[in-house]
Protein backbone atom coordinates (compact mmCIF):
# COMPACT_ATOMS: atom_id res chain seq x y z
CA UNK A 1 0.00 0.00 0.00
CA UNK A 2 1.25 3.61 -0.80
CA UNK A 3 -0.43 6.81 0.61
CA UNK A 4 0.38 10.82 0.74
CA UNK A 5 -0.33 12.73 3.92
CA UNK A 6 -0.01 16.02 5.35
CA UNK A 7 0.24 14.34 8.77
CA UNK A 8 2.45 13.24 11.06
CA UNK A 9 3.61 9.91 9.95
CA UNK A 10 3.09 7.16 12.91
CA UNK A 11 5.58 4.54 12.66
CA UNK A 12 3.22 2.73 14.37
CA UNK A 13 0.61 2.63 12.10
CA UNK A 14 3.08 2.42 8.95
CA UNK A 15 4.59 -1.32 10.66
CA UNK A 16 1.30 -2.77 11.50
CA UNK A 17 0.12 -2.38 7.97
CA UNK A 18 3.21 -4.66 6.82
CA UNK A 19 3.01 -7.46 9.67
CA UNK A 20 1.76 -10.88 9.00
CA UNK A 21 2.13 -14.14 10.60
CA UNK A 22 4.73 -15.31 7.46
CA UNK A 23 6.91 -12.72 7.90
CA UNK A 24 10.02 -13.36 10.01
CA UNK A 25 11.67 -10.08 9.29
CA UNK A 26 10.45 -6.09 8.82
CA UNK A 27 12.71 -3.08 7.86
CA UNK A 28 11.89 0.43 8.55
CA UNK A 29 13.05 3.13 6.67
CA UNK A 30 12.61 6.78 7.72
CA UNK A 31 13.61 9.69 6.11
CA UNK A 32 14.45 12.81 8.10
CA UNK A 33 15.57 16.48 7.10
CA UNK A 34 18.66 17.24 8.88
CA UNK A 35 18.38 21.10 10.54
CA UNK A 36 22.14 21.62 9.38
CA UNK A 37 23.45 21.60 5.82
CA UNK A 38 27.18 22.56 5.65
CA UNK A 39 26.94 25.85 7.49
CA UNK A 40 23.65 27.17 6.77
CA UNK A 41 20.27 26.03 9.60
CA UNK A 42 16.71 25.07 8.61
CA UNK A 43 13.67 26.41 9.85
CA UNK A 44 11.17 24.34 8.16
CA UNK A 45 10.68 22.44 5.27
CA UNK A 46 7.84 22.62 2.44
CA UNK A 47 6.88 19.44 0.26
CA UNK A 48 4.51 19.52 -2.48
CA UNK A 49 4.11 16.82 -5.08
CA UNK A 50 2.37 16.05 -8.56
CA UNK A 51 -0.46 14.19 -6.85
CA UNK A 52 -1.69 11.95 -10.22
CA UNK A 53 1.61 10.94 -10.77
CA UNK A 54 3.24 10.18 -7.54
CA UNK A 55 0.93 8.13 -6.51
CA UNK A 56 1.08 6.38 -9.47
CA UNK A 57 4.88 6.19 -9.71
CA UNK A 58 4.40 5.06 -6.17
CA UNK A 59 2.31 2.16 -7.11
CA UNK A 60 4.55 1.40 -9.78
CA UNK A 61 7.01 0.74 -7.27
CA UNK A 62 5.20 -1.58 -5.11
CA UNK A 63 4.18 -3.55 -8.18
CA UNK A 64 7.84 -3.49 -9.53
CA UNK A 65 9.38 -4.05 -5.43
CA UNK A 66 6.76 -7.10 -5.44
CA UNK A 67 8.02 -8.55 -8.40
CA UNK A 68 11.80 -8.87 -7.88
CA UNK A 69 11.67 -9.64 -4.22
CA UNK A 70 9.70 -12.17 -2.28
CA UNK A 71 8.03 -9.29 0.16
CA UNK A 72 4.57 -9.66 1.97
CA UNK A 73 4.07 -6.66 3.22
CA UNK A 74 4.62 -3.32 1.65
CA UNK A 75 3.87 0.32 3.13
CA UNK A 76 5.19 3.76 1.37
CA UNK A 77 3.88 7.03 3.48
CA UNK A 78 5.34 10.19 2.41
CA UNK A 79 3.95 13.38 3.99
CA UNK A 80 3.37 16.64 2.32
CA UNK A 81 3.15 20.51 3.53
CA UNK A 82 4.95 22.20 6.37
CA UNK A 83 7.50 20.06 8.28
CA UNK A 84 10.21 20.37 10.73
CA UNK A 85 13.81 19.46 10.68
CA UNK A 86 13.69 16.19 12.34
CA UNK A 87 10.59 15.08 11.23
CA UNK A 88 10.07 11.89 9.07
CA UNK A 89 9.07 12.91 5.69
CA UNK A 90 8.71 9.40 4.36
CA UNK A 91 8.44 5.87 5.69
CA UNK A 92 9.25 2.42 4.25
CA UNK A 93 7.91 -0.72 5.39
CA UNK A 94 8.41 -3.88 3.83
CA UNK A 95 7.89 -7.15 5.50
CA UNK A 96 9.36 -10.73 3.67
CA UNK A 97 9.66 -14.18 5.35
CA UNK A 98 13.37 -13.86 4.78
CA UNK A 99 15.69 -10.35 5.30
CA UNK A 100 17.67 -10.43 2.53
CA UNK A 101 14.34 -9.46 0.52
CA UNK A 102 13.22 -6.93 3.00
CA UNK A 103 16.48 -4.92 3.09
CA UNK A 104 16.88 -4.98 -0.42
CA UNK A 105 13.16 -4.69 -1.20
CA UNK A 106 13.43 -1.28 0.98
CA UNK A 107 16.52 0.05 -0.13
CA UNK A 108 15.74 0.12 -4.01
CA UNK A 109 11.96 1.12 -3.08
CA UNK A 110 13.65 4.64 -1.53
CA UNK A 111 16.34 4.51 -4.05
CA UNK A 112 13.76 4.87 -6.83
CA UNK A 113 11.03 6.90 -4.85
CA UNK A 114 14.24 9.38 -4.55
CA UNK A 115 14.93 9.42 -8.56
CA UNK A 116 11.52 8.97 -10.07
CA UNK A 117 8.27 10.03 -7.51
CA UNK A 118 7.28 13.98 -8.49
CA UNK A 119 7.62 15.19 -4.92
CA UNK A 120 9.50 18.47 -4.02
CA UNK A 121 11.06 19.67 -1.14
CA UNK A 122 11.62 23.41 0.18
CA UNK A 123 14.22 24.48 2.38
CA UNK A 124 13.28 27.35 4.89
CA UNK A 125 16.05 29.16 5.62
CA UNK A 126 16.75 30.72 9.31
CA UNK A 127 18.19 33.54 7.52
CA UNK A 128 14.70 33.82 6.33
CA UNK A 129 15.85 32.68 2.07
CA UNK A 130 13.54 29.80 0.69
CA UNK A 131 15.09 27.33 -2.19
CA UNK A 132 13.54 24.58 -3.72
CA UNK A 133 15.81 21.74 -3.91
CA UNK A 134 16.74 20.40 -7.03
CA UNK A 135 19.24 17.90 -6.78
CA UNK A 136 21.93 18.54 -9.82
CA UNK A 137 20.27 21.98 -10.58
CA UNK A 138 22.26 24.97 -8.97
CA UNK A 139 20.52 27.80 -8.65
CA UNK B 1 -4.02 24.72 -30.31
CA UNK B 2 -3.57 25.58 -26.82
CA UNK B 3 -1.75 23.24 -24.46
CA UNK B 4 -1.82 23.54 -20.84
CA UNK B 5 1.67 22.54 -18.75
CA UNK B 6 2.35 21.73 -15.00
CA UNK B 7 4.56 23.66 -13.35
CA UNK B 8 5.84 22.82 -10.05
CA UNK B 9 9.12 23.85 -7.78
CA UNK B 10 11.36 26.16 -9.25
CA UNK B 11 9.62 25.96 -12.80
CA UNK B 12 6.85 26.92 -11.28
CA UNK B 13 8.31 29.85 -9.30
CA UNK B 14 10.54 31.08 -12.16
CA UNK B 15 7.60 31.13 -14.44
CA UNK B 16 5.29 32.87 -11.47
CA UNK B 17 2.39 30.29 -12.87
CA UNK B 18 1.32 26.69 -12.11
CA UNK B 19 -0.59 25.89 -14.85
CA UNK B 20 2.06 27.26 -18.21
CA UNK B 21 -0.39 27.89 -21.32
CA UNK B 22 1.67 27.60 -24.90
CA UNK B 23 0.49 27.26 -28.19
CA UNK B 24 1.81 24.34 -30.15
CA UNK B 25 0.62 23.06 -33.78
CA UNK B 26 -0.54 19.27 -33.34
CA UNK B 27 0.78 16.99 -33.35
CA UNK B 28 3.80 17.43 -31.66
CA UNK B 29 7.02 15.77 -29.77
CA UNK B 30 7.86 16.66 -26.50
CA UNK B 31 11.02 18.53 -28.25
CA UNK B 32 8.15 20.73 -30.07
CA UNK B 33 6.52 21.35 -26.86
CA UNK B 34 10.00 22.36 -24.70
CA UNK B 35 10.97 24.76 -27.97
CA UNK B 36 7.50 26.42 -27.24
CA UNK B 37 7.60 26.59 -23.29
CA UNK B 38 11.34 28.50 -23.88
CA UNK B 39 9.89 30.59 -26.59
CA UNK B 40 6.72 31.77 -24.44
CA UNK B 41 8.80 31.25 -20.97
CA UNK B 42 12.71 32.57 -21.46
CA UNK B 43 13.06 32.64 -17.80
CA UNK B 44 12.99 28.40 -17.85
CA UNK B 45 15.78 28.64 -19.84
CA UNK B 46 18.30 27.36 -17.14
CA UNK B 47 15.79 24.88 -15.75
CA UNK B 48 14.10 22.82 -18.55
CA UNK B 49 17.75 20.91 -19.73
CA UNK B 50 17.75 19.39 -16.14
CA UNK B 51 13.61 18.72 -16.21
CA UNK B 52 11.76 15.69 -17.14
CA UNK B 53 8.97 15.86 -19.15
CA UNK B 54 5.91 13.32 -18.29
CA UNK B 55 2.35 12.75 -20.48
CA UNK B 56 -0.17 10.70 -18.77
CA UNK B 57 1.78 10.97 -15.62
CA UNK B 58 4.63 8.80 -17.32
CA UNK B 59 8.01 10.46 -17.86
CA UNK B 60 8.38 11.20 -21.91
CA UNK B 61 10.95 11.38 -23.69
CA UNK B 62 11.57 14.54 -26.61
CA UNK B 63 10.09 11.63 -29.78
CA UNK B 64 7.26 11.21 -27.23
CA UNK B 65 4.03 12.10 -29.01
CA UNK B 66 1.57 14.93 -27.49
CA UNK B 67 -2.15 14.70 -28.30
CA UNK B 68 -4.66 17.40 -27.47
CA UNK B 69 -5.79 14.95 -24.85
CA UNK B 70 -2.59 14.57 -23.35
CA UNK B 71 -1.59 15.82 -19.90
CA UNK B 72 1.19 17.30 -19.70
CA UNK B 73 3.75 18.51 -16.84
CA UNK B 74 7.43 19.34 -15.77
CA UNK B 75 9.34 17.84 -13.70
CA UNK B 76 12.12 19.15 -12.12
CA UNK B 77 14.68 16.99 -10.62
CA UNK B 78 12.60 15.75 -7.68
CA UNK B 79 13.96 15.85 -3.49
CA UNK B 80 11.11 13.98 -2.40
CA UNK B 81 12.09 10.88 0.30
CA UNK B 82 14.39 12.76 2.62
CA UNK C 1 23.81 1.26 22.77
CA UNK C 2 22.98 -2.50 23.20
CA UNK C 3 20.53 -4.27 25.63
CA UNK C 4 18.92 -7.65 26.82
CA UNK C 5 15.61 -7.68 28.15
CA UNK C 6 12.37 -9.56 29.33
CA UNK C 7 9.95 -7.02 28.11
CA UNK C 8 8.02 -6.10 24.65
CA UNK C 9 10.43 -4.15 22.70
CA UNK C 10 8.90 -0.86 22.29
CA UNK C 11 9.94 0.85 18.59
CA UNK C 12 9.01 3.72 19.37
CA UNK C 13 11.51 3.83 22.23
CA UNK C 14 13.82 2.21 19.93
CA UNK C 15 13.81 4.35 17.40
CA UNK C 16 13.62 7.36 19.66
CA UNK C 17 17.59 6.61 21.11
CA UNK C 18 18.51 6.80 17.35
CA UNK C 19 17.44 10.15 16.56
CA UNK C 20 19.81 12.51 15.76
CA UNK C 21 19.67 15.93 14.35
CA UNK C 22 22.76 15.53 11.96
CA UNK C 23 21.01 11.75 10.55
CA UNK C 24 19.03 11.96 7.26
CA UNK C 25 18.58 7.93 7.79
CA UNK C 26 17.59 5.62 9.92
CA UNK C 27 16.78 1.96 9.23
CA UNK C 28 14.89 0.23 11.44
CA UNK C 29 15.21 -3.83 11.21
CA UNK C 30 12.46 -5.85 13.12
CA UNK C 31 12.85 -9.82 13.84
CA UNK C 32 9.65 -12.26 14.37
CA UNK C 33 8.73 -15.93 14.53
CA UNK C 34 6.52 -17.11 12.36
CA UNK C 35 3.89 -19.16 13.30
CA UNK C 36 4.33 -21.65 10.61
CA UNK C 37 7.58 -23.80 10.24
CA UNK C 38 6.48 -26.11 7.39
CA UNK C 39 3.54 -28.05 7.86
CA UNK C 40 4.08 -27.09 12.13
CA UNK C 41 2.98 -24.54 14.45
CA UNK C 42 4.47 -22.87 16.85
CA UNK C 43 2.24 -21.96 20.12
CA UNK C 44 5.07 -19.92 21.46
CA UNK C 45 9.19 -19.24 22.43
CA UNK C 46 11.13 -19.18 25.00
CA UNK C 47 14.86 -17.37 24.18
CA UNK C 48 17.89 -17.36 26.91
CA UNK C 49 21.32 -16.06 26.59
CA UNK C 50 24.60 -16.73 27.58
CA UNK C 51 24.70 -13.26 29.23
CA UNK C 52 27.98 -12.18 29.95
CA UNK C 53 29.03 -13.19 26.35
CA UNK C 54 26.01 -12.17 24.76
CA UNK C 55 26.11 -8.34 26.23
CA UNK C 56 30.38 -8.46 25.06
CA UNK C 57 29.26 -10.03 21.19
CA UNK C 58 26.42 -7.21 20.92
CA UNK C 59 28.84 -4.23 21.90
CA UNK C 60 31.52 -5.90 20.03
CA UNK C 61 29.27 -5.65 16.93
CA UNK C 62 28.17 -1.71 17.82
CA UNK C 63 31.70 -1.31 17.75
CA UNK C 64 32.67 -2.87 14.11
CA UNK C 65 29.74 -1.43 12.94
CA UNK C 66 30.49 2.44 14.09
CA UNK C 67 34.38 1.97 12.65
CA UNK C 68 33.04 0.35 9.20
CA UNK C 69 29.99 2.55 7.96
CA UNK C 70 29.42 6.58 9.04
CA UNK C 71 26.29 6.14 11.35
CA UNK C 72 25.50 7.97 13.96
CA UNK C 73 23.18 6.03 16.65
CA UNK C 74 23.43 2.53 17.07
CA UNK C 75 20.64 0.50 18.74
CA UNK C 76 20.17 -3.29 19.45
CA UNK C 77 17.46 -4.73 21.54
CA UNK C 78 17.12 -8.46 22.12
CA UNK C 79 14.51 -9.87 24.39
CA UNK C 80 14.46 -13.15 26.51
CA UNK C 81 11.85 -15.23 27.69
CA UNK C 82 8.59 -16.24 26.90
CA UNK C 83 7.29 -15.02 23.44
CA UNK C 84 4.22 -15.30 21.43
CA UNK C 85 4.52 -15.78 17.36
CA UNK C 86 4.62 -12.28 15.91
CA UNK C 87 6.30 -10.60 18.63
CA UNK C 88 9.24 -8.97 17.76
CA UNK C 89 12.51 -10.69 19.90
CA UNK C 90 15.02 -8.23 18.00
CA UNK C 91 15.31 -4.71 16.88
CA UNK C 92 18.46 -2.95 15.29
CA UNK C 93 18.13 0.34 14.70
CA UNK C 94 20.86 2.78 13.18
CA UNK C 95 20.85 6.50 11.90
CA UNK C 96 23.34 7.72 9.94
CA UNK C 97 23.50 10.82 7.71
CA UNK C 98 22.98 8.94 4.23
CA UNK C 99 20.94 5.96 3.60
CA UNK C 100 23.50 3.42 2.41
CA UNK C 101 25.55 3.39 5.44
CA UNK C 102 22.09 3.29 7.86
CA UNK C 103 20.99 0.06 5.64
CA UNK C 104 24.47 -1.80 5.39
CA UNK C 105 24.91 -1.50 8.86
CA UNK C 106 21.57 -2.45 10.10
CA UNK C 107 21.97 -5.50 7.72
CA UNK C 108 25.72 -6.52 8.96
CA UNK C 109 24.66 -5.84 12.49
CA UNK C 110 21.18 -8.39 12.02
CA UNK C 111 23.67 -10.81 9.86
CA UNK C 112 26.64 -10.80 12.45
CA UNK C 113 24.17 -11.46 15.29
CA UNK C 114 22.62 -14.39 13.97
CA UNK C 115 25.83 -15.89 13.46
CA UNK C 116 27.93 -15.40 16.82
CA UNK C 117 25.44 -13.45 19.91
CA UNK C 118 24.78 -16.25 22.35
CA UNK C 119 21.14 -16.32 22.27
CA UNK C 120 19.10 -19.65 21.89
CA UNK C 121 14.88 -19.87 21.13
CA UNK C 122 13.15 -23.10 22.16
CA UNK C 123 10.22 -23.67 20.23
CA UNK C 124 6.85 -25.02 21.68
CA UNK C 125 4.85 -26.74 18.78
CA UNK C 126 1.44 -27.40 19.61
CA UNK C 127 1.66 -30.58 19.48
CA UNK C 128 3.05 -30.19 22.97
CA UNK C 129 6.85 -30.75 21.94
CA UNK C 130 9.45 -28.86 22.53
CA UNK C 131 12.62 -27.97 20.43
CA UNK C 132 15.87 -26.04 20.66
CA UNK C 133 16.32 -24.69 17.33
CA UNK C 134 19.95 -24.86 16.16
CA UNK C 135 20.91 -24.01 12.57
CA UNK C 136 23.05 -26.65 11.42
CA UNK C 137 22.45 -29.47 13.93
CA UNK C 138 19.79 -31.88 12.95
CA UNK C 139 18.68 -33.90 15.91
CA UNK D 1 41.69 -30.08 38.59
CA UNK D 2 38.15 -29.58 38.62
CA UNK D 3 36.87 -27.15 35.52
CA UNK D 4 33.46 -25.84 35.25
CA UNK D 5 31.48 -25.83 31.90
CA UNK D 6 28.15 -23.85 31.64
CA UNK D 7 25.94 -25.20 28.52
CA UNK D 8 23.26 -24.08 26.92
CA UNK D 9 19.96 -25.11 25.31
CA UNK D 10 20.24 -28.55 23.62
CA UNK D 11 23.95 -29.29 25.16
CA UNK D 12 22.08 -28.52 28.85
CA UNK D 13 18.93 -30.01 27.65
CA UNK D 14 21.07 -33.78 26.79
CA UNK D 15 23.65 -33.44 29.59
CA UNK D 16 21.08 -33.03 32.35
CA UNK D 17 23.32 -29.60 33.53
CA UNK D 18 23.68 -26.29 33.00
CA UNK D 19 27.14 -26.56 34.68
CA UNK D 20 29.50 -29.39 34.17
CA UNK D 21 32.23 -30.50 35.97
CA UNK D 22 35.11 -32.50 34.03
CA UNK D 23 38.55 -33.46 35.62
CA UNK D 24 41.39 -31.93 33.11
CA UNK D 25 45.08 -31.41 33.88
CA UNK D 26 46.03 -28.30 33.24
CA UNK D 27 47.32 -26.62 31.54
CA UNK D 28 45.05 -27.56 28.60
CA UNK D 29 43.60 -26.33 25.42
CA UNK D 30 40.46 -26.56 24.31
CA UNK D 31 40.99 -29.96 22.52
CA UNK D 32 41.72 -31.13 25.71
CA UNK D 33 38.58 -29.76 27.35
CA UNK D 34 36.58 -31.31 24.48
CA UNK D 35 38.05 -34.65 24.90
CA UNK D 36 37.51 -34.51 28.33
CA UNK D 37 33.30 -33.25 27.96
CA UNK D 38 33.03 -36.28 25.60
CA UNK D 39 34.29 -38.88 28.07
CA UNK D 40 32.38 -37.65 31.11
CA UNK D 41 29.24 -36.81 28.72
CA UNK D 42 28.92 -39.23 25.82
CA UNK D 43 25.56 -38.25 25.33
CA UNK D 44 27.15 -34.43 23.66
CA UNK D 45 28.75 -36.81 21.38
CA UNK D 46 26.43 -35.45 18.66
CA UNK D 47 26.01 -31.95 19.78
CA UNK D 48 29.71 -31.02 20.34
CA UNK D 49 31.41 -31.04 16.71
CA UNK D 50 28.74 -28.37 16.05
CA UNK D 51 29.56 -26.37 19.09
CA UNK D 52 31.91 -23.51 19.36
CA UNK D 53 33.83 -23.08 22.74
CA UNK D 54 34.06 -19.69 24.50
CA UNK D 55 36.90 -18.79 26.63
CA UNK D 56 35.90 -15.45 29.11
CA UNK D 57 33.54 -14.80 27.02
CA UNK D 58 35.42 -14.72 23.47
CA UNK D 59 35.62 -17.62 21.22
CA UNK D 60 37.81 -20.12 20.69
CA UNK D 61 39.73 -22.29 18.92
CA UNK D 62 41.36 -25.86 19.59
CA UNK D 63 44.34 -24.88 20.44
CA UNK D 64 43.64 -22.12 22.64
CA UNK D 65 45.05 -22.39 25.83
CA UNK D 66 42.75 -22.82 29.31
CA UNK D 67 43.63 -22.13 32.49
CA UNK D 68 42.49 -22.21 36.16
CA UNK D 69 40.79 -18.89 36.06
CA UNK D 70 39.29 -19.20 32.66
CA UNK D 71 35.27 -19.13 32.71
CA UNK D 72 34.63 -21.97 30.30
CA UNK D 73 31.04 -22.52 28.07
CA UNK D 74 30.20 -24.45 24.88
CA UNK D 75 27.95 -22.48 22.49
CA UNK D 76 25.91 -24.47 20.39
CA UNK D 77 25.15 -22.98 17.07
CA UNK D 78 23.07 -19.66 17.82
CA UNK D 79 19.45 -18.84 16.90
CA UNK D 80 18.67 -15.50 18.31
CA UNK D 81 17.55 -12.89 16.02
CA UNK D 82 14.34 -13.80 14.41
Amino acid sequence: MISITNETIDTNVVLEAVQDHRAGAVVLFLGTTRSITGDRKTDSLDYECYESMAIKKLEELESIGRQRWDVIGVNIVHRLGHLLPGEASVAVAVSSPHRAAAFKCGQWLIDTLKEDVPIWKKENWSDGTKDWVHPGLED
Amino acid sequence: MTLHIKLFAVAMQKAGTSNLEIECSMPATIADIKHAVLERCPELDQVIPHCRFAVDDQFATDTTIVTEQSSLAIIPPVSGGT
